[in-house]
């Protein structure tokens, strides 16, 4: 497949919004990116398995989940640093993505999507359970723990350098994705499965790879993010509503397209930012993601990217 | 398209600089996150009322005296909705802390989100005020700035079971539940431990989940244990409708002891099911903590009356106050005793007179631990209450320990059967 | 032993009413193929609608179930020309996202009018004491109602031009169509019915347990268990599957630690799909 | 006679950005069994498909008995008698016989009518009278076609459209079928019926068009096109 120019504006202008906390030196702004790099992530991991497959993970927060218990519990009772935690976690995720992938991965449409949110909801009362994960009130970093970082104040923005390189490859590997072979399977597996097949496919082994792909990034930024914060608990960790924020944004920006998620991510974090801290909107801010999505899925399917794409052509080179 | 991306950007973030303005120093801003929505609603919005309370009190006196700028300095909130859930508190008290410009924090309401917002105190090393929450583990963690108001869970049951053994010796077959949460596990933990320390035998220790709105086979299973008291709970949806349904399956118990639910004045909707059945509380109206009662101790007393505090609040909110909305005012009072002590605004003088505090307020004795548990409340006390009949209506008698009781306790439990 | 008895009793009971819930689920999937995502939210509106009539009407919930249901079916009507008719046909995406979009908005909506507080709807109906144990009268009712709302459902299907009209388009929709049914009209009855149910059943619901305005998630997450359990578009099968869950609830804890109730409920949902996504008392 | 119950004039339709239909007329007149045959692809499937309201036209006119239904939804068509048999049958495979045969009269034309057809369609398919209460998605593929005709008639058609009705079906059965579309013929019912079964639909037909890539290309008697060297070349194997 041809590649476009999609990756030389999307990574300049992903290092653009990332360095700006660095340069001004805001704190403020650097927990704004934070979230938005986060969102990025996690947006560009499902629309690997949602987007270009067409596998619809409803529960895919399950991997954040999953890959920020195992990092904190490294990090908590092993003493390992972030780094190597992290990307045992990624790994972890991935593993455990396949393993889910096998079984899930058979089904199609919504009852996958369902059987998504039964593995997330299963998981999550699980850990609940366990008492060597800290049961239902998690674990919580002992201060000291910062000092490896040379204090929390820095341990922040040790936190923040990594995010970012995370959210940088998540984008670079989902457009590397979308642009290769590999990439055209797994579309020709959205747009007919049995078809696919037929056609020399080896579908099982694409959607499970592409699975285990959307599984390692959510992996990684669960593991920063517990990280930063702190502390870990299930109801944070497998926050079924953060599985539903992450499809909003695939969908906001552009289902099956590289930029979409970014752009998606970008604009709702912005969005949901605003309406939370102002008096007038802070109390209807789910109504009114809730009519945004309805208008977006109604009069627009293909988000802001593909509106963009049919309306003017020029775009679509660069807009993937 | 280069053009279009630097103005996109620059559009973003115009915002955020612009907002990053320098202000003067003409008044103490406090910022703290509610729980405006979600499941902690009802206890956070008691809280809340508590501390606009002892704002506007403040305020009406000019403000805090803050010696070091010679003047009265009045009290501003910022705050904004947590949604009772953890996701956004940190980033929230980041706002509060670099662009709101807050000087001082109020933690938010329960232990879980407490945890979460004191790390974020403590990182950018700011003074939080920890009220409606409880648990000791936030304290072992090697913090240095969050200071707890509530006694901490693990002396939270302790006196019901010291009050068992004080109208029953003969009772000992005790079953402990509590909701999957921070401060209800640390409660059931801690009481769990004096329990079998007391001779009490626990025939069952069980936690069910957050939300739980159906007891029924758990009571079952309770029942079949054949248990002479129970105690333990949650908060306070989930105590009330254990209570209920405690009463509408006819469990046959000597001793009902649950957390936050009885003390919660709204306790009292559920009707008879809410007869005789006991609570700890952080402090009710009933207790009688009195500038005598300081004198006798020899420490200093600080801040209103419980009358005086009573009075205001119902004059209010149309309701009496429970601990919660006491929790929230003596939060205030803390921060202002300890701003007066310290002179000045600065965060680390501040701790330094909050380690040093020892009073005695219509809300109890404050102390904090220095210790391992650095920041946690050591000489408050709790006070346990029952719901008992008063000429046909249900009221909150205190009746334990002896010295603070207002009325006899009523045993055994199901004596309203 | 008594608590076995109680286990049972609050089991079929509660099952009863779960089943109601999951009836209206697995009725929208089985005619339209639509996993209604919003399913909570109604039921959570139903809980309140009745909250309402009782607090301001001073109607007992099992009197104004019947203004629910009327309410519900208007409300559903409309929210499918809103939200469904558009997407009935397109990918399954589509359907999963515009019902939890509605699901956003009311649930955004409600917690803006009602908050978030705990509601409760005290009948006082006391308790009735059946084979040595006590069991709350409204529960009892809810059981009776839940079961009557299905047995009303099952003779509408199956003795009504309508509801053969209903059953005829979750078979074929296209075929219907040329038997001379107006197929919109009986997909938005359909959702209209569905919504209704659930309404219905969250009405009965909220006179036994308290409630928020979120309280409808949790058992939409029930319903879809239970509908898994049933066999998913089989609207008499989630009665079963009800009762299955509410006796699963039950008497599982009589044995096991309360807290892995979900954990089993959740598992249980994931493997009957893989094993047999046609639902354990599904056919084929 | 010779009254016209169905005229498309001029039509023209497709998919999406694609027309499959250019300009298409065709005629039914009552009492008469009109047919249309065409390869795979030629369009016949499309053209029934706007004759029956499922997908809209894009232009041209569709009259049944004198009136424009061209914009009439496809459900109110059959409630003015214009009743479809589908390709594949459709049952509802759930349902009995007996309640399958109920559907075919759910329009309010044929409701009060029910029980004199139901007599009808037992009559000329005596073999189905057993089965009444046997779900129709477990009956063989001969049964499920009697079944599904039927179905149609219950419908008090003034015009019945088959679309390949013996479509998958043994040749003895293909035989059967075509007996019983002779014996509707004989009492009068108004047909109109797209088959691949060339021969056997010449051989009844009163009328015939030949469709090829989206046109009509060829019209007549049956036994006139079945003469044309044309039609026997591409159809019959001849």
């Amino acid at each position: 497949m041809k590649r476009g120019y999609t990756l030389f504006w999307l990574v300049p202008f992903l290092l653009v919004i990332s360095l700006y906390p660095v340069v001004t030196k805001s704190v403020i702004a650097r927990e704004t990116v934070f979230i938005i790099l986060m969102y990025v992530s996690l947006a560009a991991s499902l629309n690997i398995i949602m987007g270009y497959a067409g596998y619809v993970s409803f529960g895919h927060i399950v991997y954040y989940g999953i890959g920020g218990y195992v990092a904190f519990y490294l990090m908590h009772h092993v003493g390992v640093r972030l780094v190597p935690a992290m990307l045992v976690a990624g790994l972890f995720s991935a593993l455990m993505a396949l393993a889910v992938g096998e079984a899930v991965l058979r089904l199609r449409g919504a009852i996958f999507a369902i059987a998504t949110i039964g593995v997330n909801e299963a998981i999550k009362s699980l850990v609940t359970n366990l008492s060597f994960l800290g049961g239902a009130t998690g674990m919580f970093f002992n201060f000291k723990i910062y000092r490896a970082y040379g204090g929390a104040a820095k341990a922040i923005w040790y936190a923040y350098y990594v995010m970012v390189a995370v959210t940088l490859i998540t984008v670079v590997v989902s457009y590397f994705i979308k642009t290769s072979k590999f990439g055209l399977g797994l579309f020709s597996i959205r747009e007919d499965e049995d078809a696919a097949f037929v056609l020399g496919v080896n579908t099982k082994r694409f959607k499970s790879l592409a699975y285990a792909f959307s599984a390692f990034f959510p992996g990684m930024v669960g593991a920063v993010f517990f990280f930063k914060a702190g502390n870990i608990e299930p109801e944070d960790a497998f926050h079924l509503v953060k599985s539903i924020e992450m499809i909003f944004m695939v969908m906001l920006g552009g289902y099956g397209t590289a930029s979409g998620p970014v752009l998606g991510a970008l604009i709702y974090e912005r969005l949901k930012g605003m309406l939370l801290v102002n008096p007038l909107f802070k109390n209807l801010h789910l109504a009114i993601a809730g009519f945004v999505l309805l208008l977006i899925v109604l009069f627009a399917p293909g988000g802001l990217v593909g509106y963009l794409r049919s309306k003017f052509r020029k775009l679509r080179g660069v807009l993937e | 398209m280069r053009r279009f991306l630097s103005v996109l950007v620059g559009l973003l973030f115009l915002g955020s600089i612009l907002a990053g303005n320098v202000w003067a120093k003409n008044k103490i801003v406090i910022g703290f996150t509610m729980s405006q929505t979600g499941k902690l609603n009802a206890e956070s919005k008691d809280q809340f009322d508590g501390l606009k309370l002892w704002q506007d009190w403040v305020n009406s006196k000019g403000g805090i005296y803050v010696k070091a700028l010679g003047k009265r300095l009045p009290v501003k909130f910022v705050y904004y909705d947590d949604e009772s859930s953890k996701d956004r508190v940190q980033q929230l008290y980041v706002r509060l802390i670099n662009k709101d410009g807050a000087d001082f924090l109020i933690s938010p309401y329960s232990s879980g989100l407490t945890a979460s917002a004191a790390i974020i105190a403590e990182q950018y090393g700011k003074v939080m005020v920890a009220t409606g929450a409880a648990s000791d583990s936030i304290f072992n963690k090697g913090y240095t700035h969050v200071f707890q108001i509530y006694t901490p869970a693990s002396r939270y049951l302790t006196g019901s079971l010291d009050l068992l053994k004080a109208l029953d010796p003969k009772a000992k077959r005790l079953a402990i539940i509590y909701e999957q949460s921070n401060f209800a596990k640390a409660v059931a933990t801690a009481a769990k431990k004096y329990a079998e320390k007391k001779g009490f035998e626990v025939v069952l220790f069980e936690s069910y989940a957050k939300g739980t709105t159906d007891f029924t086979s758990f009571l079952n299973k309770i029942a079949a244990k054949k248990p002479d008291a129970i105690i333990g709970g949650g908060h306070f949806t989930d105590g009330e409708t254990f209570a209920k349904q405690l009463y509408e399956q006819r469990i046959r118990v000597k001793l009902v002891s649950l957390l936050v639910a009885p003390a919660v004045p709204k306790f009292a909707e559920i009707g008879k099911a809410a007869l005789y059945v006991t609570a700890p509380s952080q402090w009710e109206p009933k207790a009688k903590y009195s500038k005598e009662a300081a004198q006798r101790l020899g420490i200093e007393w600080y801040g209103p009356t419980a009358d005086w505090f009573v009075r205001e609040y119902k004059k209010r909110y149309g309701e009496a106050p429970g601990y919660h909305a006491a929790g929230g005012f003596v939060a205030g009072l803390v921060l202002q005793k300890a701003i007066e002590d310290a002179g000045c605004l600065d965060s680390e003088k501040v701790v330094k007179a909050l380690e040093k505090m020892n009073i005695m307020t219509f809300y109890g004795a404050i102390a904090f631990d220095t210790g391992e548990y650095y920041g946690r409340q050591k000489a408050h006390e709790m006070v346990y209450l029952q719901w008992q009949m008063k000429n046909g209506k249900l009221v909150k008698e205190v009746i334990w320990p002896e010295s603070a009781a207002s009325a006899k306790p009523v045993y055994p439990y199901y004596k309203k059967y | 032993m008594e608590a076995f008895v109680s286990a049972l009793l609050n089991g079929v009971l509660l099952g009863l009413a779960y089943g109601l819930a999951a009836i209206g689920l697995n009725l929208i999937w089985g005619v339209m193929k639509v996993i209604n995502l919003s399913h909570g939210a109604f039921i959570a509106l139903g809980m309140f609608a009745s909250y309402f009539l009782f607090h301001s009407f001073g109607l007992s919930p099992f009197v104004s179930v019947i203004l629910v249901l009327a309410l519900g079916l208007v409300v559903g009507m409309v929210a499918y020309f809103i939200a469904l008719h558009r997407v009935i046909s397109a990918p399954e995406l589509s359907t999963l996202l515009s019902t939890y979009s509605l699901s956003l908005i009311i649930i955004g909506v409600g917690t803006f009018v009602f908050t978030t507080n705990p509601r409760a709807i005290d009948v006082g109906l006391g308790s009735l004491h059946v084979l040595g144990t006590y069991i709350p009268a409204a529960k009892v009712l809810t059981g009776v109602y839940s079961l009557i709302f299905t047995v009303l459902l099952y003779i509408f299907l199956y003795k009504t031009w309508t509801g053969k009209a209903i059953r005829a388009v979750s078979m074929n929709r296209v075929a219907a169509e040329f038997m001379g049914v107006n197929t919109t009209f009986i997909l938005s009855l359909s959702f209209g019915i569905g919504i209704a149910l659930a309404m219905v059943a969250g009405a009965l619901i909220a006179s036994v347990f308290p409630f928020t305005i979120l309280s409808g998630g949790v058992y939409e997450l029930k319903s879809f268990v239970i509908c898994v359990l049933g066999g998913l578009g089989s609207p008499l099968g989630a009665l079963v599957g009800g009762l299955v869950l509410g006796l699963l609830e039950n008497v599982l804890t009589l044995k096991m630690s309360v807290g892995y109730v979900p954990f089993i409920e959740f598992l249980i949902l994931v493997v009957i799909l893989l094993v047999k996504p046609s639902g354990l008392l599904g056919k084929e | 006679m010779s009254e016209v119950v169905l005229k498309v004039e001029n039509l023209e339709t497709g998919y999406g950005e694609v027309q499959i239909l250019w300009d298409v007329s065709i005629e039914v007149k009552r009492g008469q069994l009109t047919t249309i045959i065409g390869s795979n692809g030629s369009g016949k499937t499309t053209l029934l498909r706007a004759i029956t309201g499922v997908i809209p036209v894009w232009s041209g006119r569709i009259l049944f008995e004198g009136e424009d239904i061209t914009r009439v939804p496809a459900y109110r068509r059959t409630e003015m008698g214009l009743v479809m048999v589908p390709e594949g049958r459709m049952l509802f495979p759930e349902m009995t016989v007996l309640e399958n045969l109920e559907m075919g009269a759910y329009n309010k034309r044929a409701r009060s009518r029910m029980k004199e057809s139901l007599e009808f369609v037992l009559e000329l398919f005596p073999r189905l009278k057993e089965r009444l209460h046997q779900k129709a998605g477990t009956m063989s593929g001969g049964e499920q076609q009697m079944v599904a005709l039927g179905r149609g008639l219950m419908a008090s058609p003034k015009l019945l459209i088959l679309d390949e009705p013996s479509l998958g079906l043994a040749p003895k059965l293909v035989i059967e079928v075509f007996e019983i579309i002779k014996r509707l013929r004989e009492q009068g019912i108004t047909m109109l019926l797209v088959e691949q079964n060339v021969h056997l639909s010449l051989m009844l037909t009163d009328w015939a068009y030949v469709m090829a890539e989206g046109r009509i290309v060829m019209e007549g008697t049956g036994a006139e096109l079945e003469r044309s060297d044309e039609v026997r070349k591409a159809y019959l194997g001849v």
